[in-house]
């Protein structure tokens, strides 16, 4: 065993312990620490692809026909065989392919799940179905303004992305702008979507950004409270809210359809992502396929997310994880998550200014998204300032306007660096 | 070519956060044309029976709630 | 976007308003609407295997590149590639999806649930277990000559053969033989069976045929009456049936081995139909697997129509669809359903004569099977005639031998056909 | 050529439609002494047990109607 | 139809009224024996890969291409050119399945679930993290000693796997080793971990072990009592054993991952098999993902077992199952059972003798695993000596210590033979 | 090499048994090991929340189904 593999079976004990003991986002964090766990066993190669495993367990007569079909030269590294693979062109992929499958290599069961769940864009997308069913809405539909501060809290996304590509221009990390990308979308704290955006323009990076994601959406109760207090005022956080109105079924059935044709005129890259998001709204508040929705909200999105924490969990290998861009994309994504809240607080004050009815600026925070935790802290700050002042359904506005913002977001992102 | 990559992000900060300012602003337009405009046409007649629906549930609740705790209450008060 | 793309987004909106608003099969029409959405979002290309979105996206470059390997001409149009990969053969195919991969296109979303779900032909197959999961062989064990008309009832598939070859014949349609079988098969009501024959027989065809086939199951109780009334007298209507026999569980369970053994003997071809179907009755009424016939009822089949539903979707693609062989499908369909069910009713009025125990011809209609919507149709026609005549017991038997009818049906086609 | 697939379409029909009747008409023919084989080798051991099955819960159910309608009743007249 | 097809069909009723009639392991027969009916339905190929389906259905010309693609003479049987396609490379089979797919041949419908099913690893491993939540550590922990009995009773897979050898040594069958280490895991009581191993060592004998597995599972009721009888005096049989000490919920969240490090550190070819169940375990466990573990533990088990059963059935196939082998693999599996039953019960006593604690030898039979069954027959063997004697919670111990120790002796062959 | 087979049959049984003994001895210690640690540093502080957790239901069951069987009582001894 490796020191890394040591180290990072450690790491997935930690996250287990967390997600056990101080419940960081259980559903996600138990299946990724123990697949990181399942991951760094030296030997079996659970998230190795065949080609790797022929690599790291082949004699030297299969490595020197592997360099030969590659064209590199036989002296290469591992790292230098894997390079050559990435760089070669399908055919010679298959045919190397085709000699580690003779020589009776496998690909391991971590990485079958990473190709059929994350790979393929599948899983990411069905729990997003999944997702759209649980959500409701009716408190957006009832205050659509809140839709702004959905917007604003996605600045922390780009922030993040400058912060990264300014950490690289002055020497201190290596990420192309695919990879600030993908890192930036950790600030829109949803978690689907980060993977799918990082399996997409940044797969290597996976594991840690997914890490970061989950664990800072944990950590939001922590993370956000000090800003908030920070950047409002105490008459601020006493602001009531006026009574939302209430909400017809009629519209809340137009809704998915109308925010599905306007990510088709406008933004075709965020299709998958929010078409598949107002699918699952969609069969929820139809009320005419309740199995459908049901299935959606329970069998399948619980078997998606086990395979889902798995495949994530075979990015932890050591050798792909231990290196100074996790470190970067650690920092990166919290300070991603305390821009977001940020901006979400100041539009939200500044729309109070000039805006008839008044908005507690506290909602602002909630713009990030992490549903439903980001409003249940907008409402547990509130209270402290006003006892009877209950903030959670106006919060849930910009909460679930936040979800749609990152998926907006992402979409902009894939269309603009992953062409 | 380092600060080209800034320049990049620079732009890609602009033109991002831009869409999706220009496309959630969009958004509440649209979305408050259709309130309007389905409230209008179609002025609630599903949240009645839809309520109805809810609450029906709710009160048998109550309803039974009540009835066995006052059998409660009377089991214990014998 | 073209005006085909928007054309097809506004059927498939019309898809959702029928199956949300007027109840239309809305299981399926949900997910199928919601597909042919995005199946024409412009530019997304979720419909669209990597080979299609390259020729769509692709540089004058790797257009040539890919007209060289097919060995087409250069100046050939996106239809000509595409016809030229269609008739290559699998090394050809091989080639040109490595220079597409390498180019960095990938299959859509949709484009992936269709070749998973209907390609392989397991969605069909699922659905067909959990139906059988579903389905009562009691009415049928205790009439057992009611198997006649769900025979009977299959004269609309065939009439509908003859129907697609004269419309070619006569030049109106371009059907081949395959096409005709497929559209034909329609007449089955049986939406699974449809899908299952067209994506052997016709895949180009799938997308309008299981629309044609859901929307007609869907307008049963509007297309029947009028037939079964003008086809019977009102003495007729007012037969009363003697009741059925008490069907003890041992027959529930040997039923199914029995019509799995008759299959295996005499058509193999209905095998994996009928073979599913026989798997998920005997989960059920053997009474010892409970729990894998009450996940065959309920999380797998849900799973599986949410995924077949986006796939169909997926075929509703403007090129593909929006074509006058599409009318010619929908047009033949309809009538299917109307020659079904005069058969039906026709051969329940002959066996009414020639037998010695009356039957109500107005369940011969329910021999077209969509269960159970028109064994509800009968029960309904019948109380206008007789108050006290509730039909509906007799009316399965026949409905569930339509299902039968119509795989055996399949069956043959597959073999005479598709060989 | 053209008359051709009619005469394909006519024998697929003719064939297709026998097919089906044979095999049907077999299955009633099968279904009937199956049904005669297995209600004269074992008559109805069973039917009677799954009726008991089935309608104990209903009895229960109803036992618990009658109650709670009794204590509603109660209830309501106190 | 073929003699041996119709003896397969007839088998395969046999395994449905067994299930059915009898009760033997129904969630598993019912499936298998369904599916073996399938797979020797004359002319659907339902069981065949596309290759064997053009084989048996192909035409002389096809046939002669193949063969000259294969390199092998034209005037071959089918079984030659079975064989020359097992042994060609990569490539070749790659060439000679583009020849079959362009003459129109598929893989049949069972072929497929296998493939993904069985041939992928994921069936077997997905319900070992189901049962992994099923499972209760508690009695295993109150006293840990009892993991020897489970440690004892794997005996009986290694002596079986001399004894295949040895049956070959002096030539009445024709196993190899990682036949005879397939055929020895039948001992082991645990049909996951069964079809795993000979997945894995042996595919071509998986149908007849499966079979095996899972019916002498069914027997253990009978097997086991006469031995434990043999092997135990009335004085033995009536020890009591002292109550069970409660364990803390810390204690039953620690071990599935204290297990998990072990089998990191000391065997990685068993991490597969042992991580999944050591995952569900934990889910359960843990408290903080029921909605994962309830799933684990139904709709994704069910599924899973629906698809593992056809697939198993689908090497019922005649002309692979009909084989003087199984015969042999039929006996050496219940000599397996025997001798794992007697040396749970033999190292009880030895146990007990220099143990301070008493220990009832009836529990050690219990040890072979076949949970729960094989528990409560030491219960009831034991209150037949005893009426006041409750064994079952003190053999549910040494029950689910067995379950580690099948998965253990399949690491080690795996690793020994497979590599 | 009929014998070989048998010699790697037998190293085979060995070794596999071996290893088997092996490790779940080394289960056995660890267990043993985890659990003194785990009840010494932690004692018990969450079966008994555990325990509170379980019977709560169960008591409200009981206290429904005394107050149900003595309305059932009540309904039929009137
Ligand atoms: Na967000
Ligand atoms: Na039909
Ligand atoms: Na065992």
């Amino acid at each position: 065993m490796t020191s890394g593999q040591c180290l990072m079976i450690v790491i997935g004990l930690g996250l287990l312990f967390l997600a056990i003991k101080k419940r960081f986002e259980p559903l996600l964090l138990v299946p990724i620490g123990f697949g990181g766990i399942l991951a760094n066993i030296p030997g079996a190669g659970l998230a190795y692809s065949a080609f790797e495993n022929a690599l790291h367990a082949g004699d030297v007569q299969l490595l020197t026909e592997l360099a030969s079909v590659l064209q590199s030269s036989a002296e290469d590294s591992i790292k230098g065989l894997v390079g050559a693979y990435a760089h070669s062109d399908a055919s010679t992929r298959l045919l190397a392919e085709h000699l580690v499958a003779d020589a009776g290599y496998t690909n391991g069961i971590l990485y079958n799940f990473y190709s059929v769940a994350i790979a393929s864009g599948i899983a990411p997308l069905v729990i997003f179905m999944g997702v759209g069913a649980m959500t409701d809405f009716g408190p957006l539909l009832a205050n659509p303004k809140t839709l702004f501060l959905g917007a604003a809290a996605q600045f922390g996304i780009f922030a993040t992305v400058l912060g990264a590509v300014g950490m690289t221009s002055i020497g201190w990390m290596d990420f192309s702008l695919a990879d600030a990308a993908a890192i930036g979308i950790i600030g829109g704290a949803d978690g689907p979507t980060a993977i799918y955006v990082s399996s997409m323009l940044a797969p290597d990076l996976l594991g840690p950004i997914a890490v970061a994601a989950y664990s800072y959406m944990a950590l939001v109760p922590m993370i956000q409270p000090p800003i908030m207090r920070a950047l409002t005022t105490e008459a601020e956080r006493k602001i009531e809210m006026v009574q939302l109105r209430p909400v017809s079924r009629r519209e809340k059935i137009v809704f998915p359809l109308l925010l599905l044709i306007l990510v088709a005129l406008l933004l075709p890259a965020a299709a998958p992502l929010l078409g598949m998001f107002c699918l699952g709204n969609l069969m929820k508040e139809s009320g005419v396929v309740d199995r459908l929705s049901d299935t959606a909200q329970n069998a399948l999105i619980n078997i998606t997310t086990i395979f889902l924490g798995l495949s994530v969990g075979s990015k932890l290998v050591a050798d792909k994880f231990l290196d100074l861009n996790t470190l970067g994309i650690l920092s990166l994504g919290i300070v991603a998550f305390a821009i977001g809240t940020a901006a979400g607080v100041l539009i939200a004050k500044l729309m109070n200014r000039f805006g008839s009815t008044p908005i507690n600026p506290l909602i602002g925070s909630a713009g990030v998204s992490a549903v439903p935790m980001a409003a249940r802290v907008s409402n547990k700050v509130g209270l402290e300032s006003n006892p009877h002042n209950f903030l959670l359904m106006h919060a849930m506005g910009p909460n679930v306007a936040g979800v749609i913002g990152s998926a907006v977001a992402a979409g902009v992102m894939i269309s603009l660096v992953g062409g | 070519m380092q600060s080209d990559i800034v320049a990049q992000g620079l732009e890609l900060m602009l033109y991002g956060m831009g869409s999706v300012v220009v496309f959630l602003a969009l958004l509440v337009v649209c979305t408050t044309v259709m309130s309007t405009t389905v409230n209008r046409l179609f002025p609630e007649p599903l949240p009645v029976r839809r309520a109805s629906r809810k609450t029906a549930p709710v009160e048998q609740d109550e309803e039974l709630v009540a009835v066995i705790s006052a059998a409660v209450h009377q089991h214990r008060t014998r």
